[in-house]
């Protein structure tokens, strides 16, 4: 699992590549709380280079879209590979996380 | 084709590697794509790390014995384990159409198992628990 | 007579022993009983557990203050965090009378809290929880 | 959390005093596992001298009658204080493991 972060106005794009699971999301979930608490409370992930995300990785996502919406911010999702989609749909992801095709239109969103 | 496999794990956590490296060979031999692949490990993964975790709280040195056969193509993959007795069919749905605000973080990983999977059944047999997983990868 | 007291904790499961002490001057002062004595310690322990695991997933930096109070017999205790939102009135039961085979180990602690105390309310105030619970203590 | 163990026929009594929560919780565990691991599936848990129990506790008791119901063997608690008894109550453990008054009336049931 890579992480890396770029600010884009008021939004910060957190892109996630390779593997998120037992190991890799305790990383993954320090990272986007230390944003949080600095006050970033505007997250795009970037997950066009995820290719494998389990369940303690689904439960960062959760987690951090909960905290987000307690403090009125905003969490959107991007550029998901298919079968990382099939995996979002399945857990009922949709209904709680935007999720949008390219990073482009997601940005559109935050404006 | 058919081919059979046998891979054993212990009770850590840490042996997921060593499934990942299994799989990778698996998969390659028998050529499947991108999504069969990530149901079939996703699906493994969220197996074995809940026999470590619940079926064994902790106890690090038990044997999960993993057969795999690709037969016509079907794959099918029994887990063997000598944990507490679980039977991940009879467990209800998590709530995945409950609003942000009340939804509960977790309780997704036999959820994801049963959607990926084609099909699923559950022994108990000699003080073991046999799950057997079979994924369609036409 | 009528006594306010103010515990404040971090989000660190250690932190429960700063609790215990603070109980058993509580408890002392008030000379509860046993069966009181443990209701109350044992729902405080739960709740904060949780606080700490789910509501905070480990963040340790966090504030949870607990607002303690005896009046007329009834010990009053509210406790406020800035954890995920989660109300724990609005969550079923764990299955409690199924055979043991099916039963679940956990989710027992909720339960506990809602079996053993008189009255439970809660809010979202100001981004936190705020989880009032009421012990008759006569 | 003081354990104890003392072996009465073919039952290990095993005598839990003091407080067993979330730091205690995985010593009692431990301690009762390795007994089952050598073979010891007829348990009597004398609680006389247990003052407090609170989930992780509860777990590793659950956890414990799982076990040695598959394993065919027998788990029964004993002398539990009224408090105690209350909270086990509370729990449905009642339906699923024995609760006796006294050892020797528990001693029996293994005969
Ligand atoms: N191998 C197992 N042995 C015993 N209990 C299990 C096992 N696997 C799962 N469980 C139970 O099923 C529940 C749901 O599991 P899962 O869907 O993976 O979600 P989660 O692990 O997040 O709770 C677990 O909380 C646990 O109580
Ligand atoms: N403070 C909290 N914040 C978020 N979720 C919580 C909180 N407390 C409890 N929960 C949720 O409620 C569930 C049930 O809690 P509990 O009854 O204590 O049992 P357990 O912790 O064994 O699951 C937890 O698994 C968790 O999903």
């Amino acid at each position: 699992m890579q992480i890396s972060e770029e600010k884009v106005g008021s939004v910060l794009v957190i892109s996630v590549s390779g593997r998120v699971e037992m190991f890799t999301s305790p990383r993954l979930k320090e990272t986007i709380l230390s944003h949080i608490n600095k006050g970033e409370y505007h997250l795009l992930f970037d997950l066009s280079e995820l290719d494998y995300i389990s369940s303690p990785g689904l439960g960062v996502l959760l987690y951090t879209a909960k905290t987000l919406q307690d403090k009125k911010g905003k969490m959107i999702l991007c550029s998901l590979k298919a079968h990382i989609h099939e995996v979002f749909k399945i857990c009922g992801f949709e209904k709680v996380l935007p999720i949008y095709k390219t990073r482009e239109e997601a940005l559109k969103v935050f404006k | 084709m058919s081919a059979k496999k046998i891979l054993t794990l212990k009770s850590r956590f840490e042996e997921i590697k060593k499934l990942n490296r299994f799989l990778k060979e698996f998969f390659k031999y028998h050529s499947l794509d991108t999504r069969n692949k990530l149901a079939i490990q996703l699906s493994l993964e969220e197996i074995f790390n809940n026999i470590v975790m619940y079926g064994y709280q902790g106890e690090k040195q038990h044997e999960i014995v993993f057969h795999f056969e690709n037969k016509n193509n079907v794959v099918t993959i029994s887990i063997e384990d000598d944990g507490i007795s679980f039977n991940p069919l009879t467990r209800a749905g998590p709530e995945i159409t409950t609003p942000l605000q009340d939804r509960q973080v977790g309780g997704l990983g036999i959820h994801l198992v049963r959607s990926q999977m084609d099909h699923l059944s559950y022994q108990r047999k000699n003080n073991k628990n046999i799950l057997t997983i079979k994924k369609n990868v036409k």
